[in-house]
């Protein structure tokens, strides 16, 4: 079974189809890729998967649970987390506080225990710090751990997104263009931290990118999207050799 | 008959809240900040008229010309002086709080100045009242006047922000200030004729409010700020006609509730209505919905 | 020097909205404290008002207030002005620092101590003063009241007014309210009134209140209304810019009045009007210039020197107080065990812009 | 003498020192492109040209006046723009009135049409979403409009943040082509960029930007065929 | 990391022996007779501005909600430990205090609950003017509370008149009078209020200190950085956005219980707009997020007008001045830059002396 499965998505705003009878399916494991031209509806998808915006029409699958309409939180807990474009973290909190809210739901007292630090407090908290700098280790961020979110570089912010996303503990991690201002060194870097992440904790990972080297270099498999519609689909290789694919996207 | 009756009374009362509410909008629209010492320069500006009227022997048109002069520069140099070294702080609520005591300083001031007691306002606009069926209802000439002036200031006030080019740097500004600042707009002009323009209107408010309700004192300002700002939110903030709206909204509102339910409990009425409202449309009646692009 | 004066505290509202009442208080005590001293201060040694003890009408600050005064050295206080920061002073000052309010007329104001004493009426006293009077004279059958609900003052008034009004043959046709947070609209209140039928129209609030309120009842057609004040009325001439025809006809139960042809009334109104740029004396200045008095009367009684305990001054004080018996600006005055005042309010009617004293 | 001719410029956000003393200068229609890692200091250096950062040291003299001293808003007057990092559009107004906006120093209304028609033909799509509020825009979409509005004022210089940040492959291309246009048709070009290979094929010189301090400039080309360069920003 | 576990909790530490320290030095002025009467009597005050401004900073600073309605739940927990006090006056002093500070907490905390949960749907500054109206409402209707009892159990009315109490009852709650005398039942514990504010100060602070590095405190903070984010990790905004504004109501509800038993009177007309605004103040000025701030700010604009008594008409109008440039000293970029640069001389000079 994929792990997953989306079946004739599509969301209208106004007078615009902004995605309209998007399928794809993914297996678990998998590193999947999402491109296609500026305004053709990737993020709309992203945030149709993560219950940000609820689907006109359609039917979203995760690991054979029917999660479509529901809520952000919901859609979490069942097992889907994502960056954002536009990065969204928790400016004001420290590194390390970033990716312990992402462990929220999975290393758990309760607010009293907090208040009246009952041994359960100091218990879980260690073992939320050990988790969390286990994490920003991946990503090359536990130097960092202390320095507040909002001031780390652009990169490392886009590094941490995912690290916060990676913490959720999810069975599926959507990221959105992570390699947006990075050089192609760093751009490197980034592609290995993915296969790593992909690779060491079994993670499913569907990503959007502009950057065909990071496409090329780690997705199995590509979907294209042009307004709102699926393009072509399949194997990374031949989906970018596809003409279609090369007048509407890559060019030249 | 009585119906009516209530109807013009509250509108009566709701054109001096939106007439305030404008002035406070426009400030809050581009400056993105609760001016709370919006009502007390109100109450400069009635001080003002009174004292060039009784003490300087000035006309009324004068005095009401100095008047909004007088409020119009010192708008100008208290958002010089107290608002603008705040203007890149890290929170918006400091410049809050630097209003609030702007607000106390105005205030004690005016103490100082004008003393304590009430004083009973001139009669300075004199228009003859209205009657309608058969004298059964009877519109005031200042009610007329106060309507007509709100009206012809919000026409205006959307001109001026839609039409020209200082109005539309002041939408620019109020978006992104730096992108604004890209564009060549002169960031601090704008937000200084901003405070003019909104002190300017509070100098007719405070006239007006001061013909309806002729006493003055030096808190005389400070509820109906308050109560301006309640219907500036409640039309929308920001919006002008939601301020223009929403304070006739609320003066209705006060009234119906005083009429029909209990003057004890008006207060209470009125505000409940607002959190109703706010609870169905969580930016005011004419407060733009904004989904935020993810 | 300090073992020669008497250091007198005022506490009161000299800023915010109910200054015009503290700032009356406290210039009048001045005025007094003058006087005093030029006729023998307390008991041969002078007298000397500290700085206002503002409390902007609130109990919390009128404790801070309190407290400050008497670092400064108070050893008597005037005051306070309002009823609630009194109530919260006097448990402060209970059997300790001699308290003499003009002007707090809730009950509580002076029940902590015996040490406590009261100029004015007690609101009670004042809500069923006027329902007897308006009854006994024949004013009206149907009443109407406006106060201010958010006040204690007023609405103390209200409260006794209403439950007088039946037995002194009184039907109240409406009771409406209003608060300090609306308090310049009242038009539909007004109405309702108007529509009630009432002949006359109670007006137990302050006279900056009163003096919209009147303008708004001439507005809608309510001139054949009568209308009936309280000691809170009286100051309503004094309004600058105040269109006095529009006080034409008010009644008032108050004990004072500044166009009295008294000789001492007129000699006190001249007085604080040329220490204090020709503001007309209000009646809580009244009141107050008779607190001074009546403080010199027991003062010079009980043969208090300045360099008593407070609690020693307080304990002589208000014994001599029982004894004292005062022919003041508010008329003939005696204390009782409790602090209160015993006297007469007297009907005043307005009548070309001036107090008109009646039966 | 230079067009734009900086010196030793010092910048500090709070005690942090974030340009170290740069200098540079850049020369009436060139294409000058601007490298560096994340955090180096280039968007400071573009903040700082166009004067929504203050300097605390230097000299930025721009058309022989010193722009350190000059009001922001001014500084566009003179003729320099800027497509800032992040875009920066106004969310709440439509394509067409960010296009208005960004020729809000010009005044006559004949030559601000031409220029509309002129970034309408470069950019169709923002013709084809002329009504849209332009928060909704994609993130592509609403660069394209960032550099429209920077062009509606008809520069003499255009600063540029990453313009290609978020481009697809097409449009990327395209945007260089369009950077090349804007060069051709008379306006110098101040160009950041994390593609650098990019950067510097168009590029006429280049510096190189590190933690704050200027290690590298020279003619685009040759730092293109530089080892260290090609090693530490074009990946190879 | 290990760093940071001891920072935070050094910090908190700090803050607790700043209040100590603050006690004993108290405690030994006035021992030795020289605190003055002003001072004395602003110990309580002082604490109850303390705990108000403490707790309002859980909602403004940690959880990034404007609440213009702090005093409401202030005025809800002063008159509902008041009523209790007096209804049950004949159980001893002391369970009668505490049962009195547990009782404004859970029921301003219930107000917190009943406001905050159509009120934190809002945002930004339509949430403020909402607040400020729940702060009005409840002020216009404990304003027309009448509230007595007599052998028949307890009254409640909305005059006097119809109250009727039988012979021999007592009426407590009088509209606007409000209710008096609720220090005189407490003759016994009264001389112990500064050190039971001091205590509740500790308590405050301990509760926020510890909410706030905790789980759920990350959560809160969390919904305040970035809504959209903290929901898709998992985070349930509404529900933690509703623990900070009941906490921190319950807490306000203690200020306010230690407020009424002080004073022995109690007015409703205090509870304004105002009183929200000068807690505000409070916080804004102390810092958002800061609690060490919020308290100084606290002590200082509190006492500050009361210091300022001997300016006479003059104070308010000084007081309004110092808070304006108060207000820009500690938040103007350009102050906070100068401030920087002059701590930083100030290291620069001491290192190199350390060097010589
Ligand atoms: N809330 C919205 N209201 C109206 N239109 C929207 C909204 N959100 C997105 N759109 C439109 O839907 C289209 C798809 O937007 P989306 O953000 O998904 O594009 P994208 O594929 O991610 O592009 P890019 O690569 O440029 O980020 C765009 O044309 C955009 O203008
Ligand atoms: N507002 C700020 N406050 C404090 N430090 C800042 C601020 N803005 C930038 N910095 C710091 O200044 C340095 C330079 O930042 P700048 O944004 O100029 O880098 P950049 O070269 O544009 O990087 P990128 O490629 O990531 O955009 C960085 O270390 C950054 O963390
Ligand atoms: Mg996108
Ligand atoms: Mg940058």
């Amino acid at each position: 079974m994929a792990m997953l499965e989306v079946n004739h998505l599509a969301i209208q705003f106004g007078g615009l189809r902004a995605v309209d009878g998007f399928n794809v399916s993914i297996e678990k494991g998998q590193l999947y890729g999402l491109i296609g031209p500026n305004g053709a509806g990737k993020t709309t998808i992203f945030n149709l998967l993560t219950g940000v915006y609820k689907p006109t029409e359609g039917i979203i699958r995760l690991d054979g649970q029917d999660i479509t309409g529901k809520s952000t939180i919901e859609i979490n807990k069942a097992g889907i987390a994502r960056t954002f474009q536009n990065i969204r973290l928790f400016k004001n909190m420290p590194v390390l506080d970033n990716v312990k809210v992402g462990l929220h739901n999975h290393h758990s007292y309760s607010t009293l225990t907090g208040i009246l630090r009952l041994p359960k407090y100091y218990k879980v908290e260690k073992e939320m710090n050990e988790k969390a700098m286990e994490i920003l280790k991946v990503f090359d961020l536990d130097k960092e751990a202390d320095t507040l979110a909002g001031n780390l570089p652009y990169g490392k912010q886009r590094k941490l997104e995912i690290a916060r996303a990676l913490a959720t503990n999810p069975k599926l991690l959507l990221l959105d263009e992570p390699a947006a201002g990075m050089n192609p060194n760093e751009t490197q870097e980034l592609m290995d931290t993915i296969r790593f992440v992909q690779k060491h904790f079994g993670m499913t990972i569907l990503l959007i990118e502009h950057d065909m080297k990071l496409i090329g270099g780690i997705c199995e498999e590509v979907t294209v999207l042009n307004f709102g519609q699926v393009l072509a689909q399949g194997e990374t290789l031949k989906v970018l050799k596809d003409p279609a694919v090369v007048t509407a996207y890559l060019g030249e | 008959m009585s119906f009516l009756s209530y109807l013009k009374d509250g509108i009566s009362l709701g054109s001096i809240y939106a007439i305030i509410a404008l002035g406070y909008t426009m400030v809050y629209g581009i400056a993105k900040m609760l001016n709370f010492a919006h009502g007390d320069v109100i109450m400069v500006g009635a001080y003002v008229i009174l004292t060039a009227v009784t003490r300087g022997g000035m006309s009324p048109v004068l005095a009401v010309a100095l008047s909004v002069i007088f409020c119009t520069v010192l708008g100008m140099v208290i958002e010089k002086v107290a608002y603008s070294p705040l203007r890149k702080a890290s929170s918006n609520l400091a410049v809050l709080i630097t209003a609030i005591g702007v607000s106390y300083l105005l205030q004690n001031l005016a103490l100082l100045i004008f003393g304590a007691d009430a004083k009973s306002f001139v009669t300075v606009i004199d228009v003859p009242s209205v009657s309608l069926f058969d004298g059964q209802l009877v519109i005031k000439g200042i009610t007329i006047v106060t309507i007509l002036s709100c009206i012809v200031i919000m026409a205006g006030l959307m001109l001026f922000v839609q039409k020209t080019k200082p109005g539309r740097a002041m939408q620019a500004v109020s978006e992104d200030r730096d992108a604004a600042q890209l564009m060549g707009v002169n960031v601090n002009a704008t937000i200084s004729m901003t405070f003019a323009i909104g002190s300017g209107l509070a100098a007719i408010a405070g006239l007006l409010l001061c013909q309806t309700y002729p006493t003055l004192t030096p808190y005389t300002g400070a509820m109906p700020g308050i109560k301006a700002f309640v219907a500036a939110v409640f039309g929308g903030i920001g919006s002008i006609p939601g301020a223009m709206v929403g304070g006739i909204l609320l003066g209705v509102i006060e009234i119906f509730g005083k009429a029909y339910i209990s003057s004890q409990v008006a207060d209470a009425i009125c505000f409940a209505v607002l959190i109703v409202v706010l609870l169905v449309k969580p930016t005011g009646l004419f407060g733009k919905n904004i989904q935020e692009k993810v | 020097d300090d073992a020669e004066t008497f250091k007198i505290g005022v506490i009161g509202p000299m800023t915010g909205d109910n200054a015009q009442y503290g700032l009356g208080v406290y210039h009048a005590a001045q005025v007094a404290a003058e006087e005093i001293n030029a006729n023998g201060g307390f008991n041969g040694y002078n007298v000397e008002i500290l700085d206002a003890g503002d409390d902007q009408a609130d109990p919390e600050k009128a404790v801070n207030a309190y407290n400050d005064l008497l670092d400064k050295g108070m050893q008597m206080l005037c005051g306070t002005v309002t009823s609630g920061s009194c109530i919260a002073v006097g448990a402060e000052a209970a059997e300790s620092t001699f308290l003499f309010t003009p002007s707090a007329t809730a009950v509580d104001s002076i029940t902590a101590g015996s040490n406590e004493f009261r100029m004015c009426f007690t609101d009670p006293a004042q809500g069923t003063k006027s329902a007897q009077y308006i009854g006994e004279h024949g004013l009206a059958t149907k009443v109407a009241v406006l106060y201010d609900s958010s006040a204690d003052y007023n609405s103390g008034i209200n409260d006794a007014f209403v439950a007088a009004a039946e037995e002194n043959g009184l039907e109240v046709v409406a009771d409406e309210a209003y608060t300090a947070d609306s308090n310049t609209d009242f038009s539909v209140q007004l109405k309702k009134i108007k529509d009630s039928g009432a002949e006359l129209l109670f007006l137990p609030n302050y006279y900056a209140d009163n003096a919209l309120i009147l303008q708004q009842a001439h507005d809608a057609g309510m001139d054949d209304i009568k209308k009936f004040g309280v000691d809170g009325m009286d100051g309503i001439l004094g309004v600058e810019n105040f269109d006095t025809s529009l006080a034409e006809g008010v009644m008032l139960l108050t004990p004072f009045s500044t166009t009295s042809e008294d000789e001492k009334t007129q000699a006190f109104v001249k007085a604080y009007e040329d220490a204090n740029k020709d503001e007309v004396p209000n009646q809580f200045a009244a009141d107050t210039y008779d607190v001074l008095y009546a403080m010199k009367a027991a003062a010079d009684a009980a043969e208090i020197t300045p360099d008593m305990s407070n609690e020693d001054i307080s304990a002589a004080m208000s014994e001599a107080m029982l004894s004292v018996e005062l022919d003041g600006l508010t008329g003939k005055a005696k204390w009782t065990e409790d602090g209160e005042c015993d006297k007469e309010p007297k009907a005043f009617e307005i009548q070309d812009g001036a107090y008109v004293e009646m039966e | 003498m230079s067009m734009l001719e900086v010196k030793d410029l010092q910048v500090y956000y709070g005690v942090i020192q974030a340009l170290k003393g740069i200098s540079f200068h850049v020369e009436q229609g060139e294409v000058i492109a601007l490298i560096g890692a994340n955090g180096a200091g280039k968007t400071t250096t573009l903040q700082t040209l166009t004067g929504i950062i203050p300097a605390k040291a230097g000299s930025i003299s721009f058309g022989g006046k010193e722009l350190t001293k000059t009001p922001a808003h001014k500084i566009v007057e003179m003729g320099m723009a800027h497509v800032p990092e992040g875009r920066r559009v106004f969310a709440d107004m439509s394509v067409y009135e960010n296009l208005l906006m960004g020729a809000y120093t010009r005044k006559d209304r004949n030559e601000i049409a031409q220029s509309l028609e002129m970034v309408y033909k470069r950019f169709p799509r923002l013709k084809e979403r002329t009504g849209q509020r332009a928060g909704t825009l994609s993130g592509g979409e609403q660069q394209m409009l960032a550099m429209g509005r920077a062009l509606m004022s008809k520069p003499k210089i255009i600063l540029m943040d990453e313009p290609s940040m978020g481009l697809s492959p097409i449009f990327v291309n395209e945007i260089f082509d369009i950077i090349k246009e804007v060069s051709e048709s008379g306006t110098t070009v101040l160009l950041v960029e994390q593609n650098a290979k990019k950067a510097l094929s168009i590029a006429d010189r280049a510096y190189v930007l590190e933690t704050g301090s200027i290690t590298l400039e020279g003619k685009a080309d040759d730092l293109l065929h530089d080892e260290s360069v090609q090693k530490a920003y074009l990946g190879e | 990391m290990k760093k940071t576990m001891n920072k935070t909790t050094k910090n908190n530490f700090i803050n607790y022996g700043i209040v100590i320290a603050i006690f004993v030095i108290v405690e030994i002025l006035s021992g030795t007779g020289n605190l003055s009467r002003l001072l004395t009597g602003l110990l309580v005050p002082l604490c109850v501005y303390t705990i108000a401004a403490i707790s309002l900073n859980l909602v403004v600073g940690f959880s990034g909600e404007l609440s213009l309605g702090h005093a409401g739940f202030m005025c809800v927990g002063a008159y509902s430990s008041a009523l209790f006090s007096h209804i049950a006056s004949d159980i001893p002093q002391v369970p009668r205090f505490i049962l009195a500070i547990l009782i404004g907490a859970v029921v301003a905390a219930v107000f917190g609950v009943i406001i905050g949960i159509p009120v934190l749907r809002l945002r930004g500054d339509y949430l403020a003017i909402v607040t400020l109206a729940f702060g009005e409402i409840i002020k216009n209707l404990i304003n027309i509370l009448y509230v007595g009892f007599d052998e028949n159990g307890l009254h409640v009315a909305t005059s006097s008149a119809n109250l009727k109490l039988a012979a021999g009852g007592k009426q407590i709650l009088k509209g606007a009078l409000g209710i008096s005398g609720t220090g005189a039942l407490y003759k016994d514990v009264k001389h112990y209020f500064f050190p039971i504010g001091i205590i509740l100060v500790l308590l405050t602070l301990f509760i926020v200190q510890n909410l706030v590095n905790s789980r759920s405190g990350r959560a809160i903070m969390a919904t305040r950085d970035n809504r959209i984010a903290a929901e898709s990790v998992g985070i349930d905004v509404t529900k933690f956005k509703l623990l900070a504004f009941t906490i921190s109501a319950a807490l306000a509800g203690v200020a306010g219980v230690l407020y009424a038993h002080n004073l022995s009177m109690l007015k409703v007309s205090g509870f304004d707009y105002n009183m929200s605004i000068l807690i505000l103040v409070y916080v804004v000025l102390g810092g958002i997020g800061n609690l060490r701030g919020s308290m100084i700010a606290a002590i200082i604009l509190y006492a500050l007008p009361e210091l300022l008594r001997g300016f006479a008409n003059y104070r308010m109008l000084i007081y309004a001045i110092v808070l304006i440039v108060m207000m820009l000293f500690n938040w103007a970029p350009a102050a906070r830059n100068w401030r920087a640069r002059v701590m930083e001389k100030i290291r620069g000079t001491k290192n190199k002396k350390e060097a010589a």
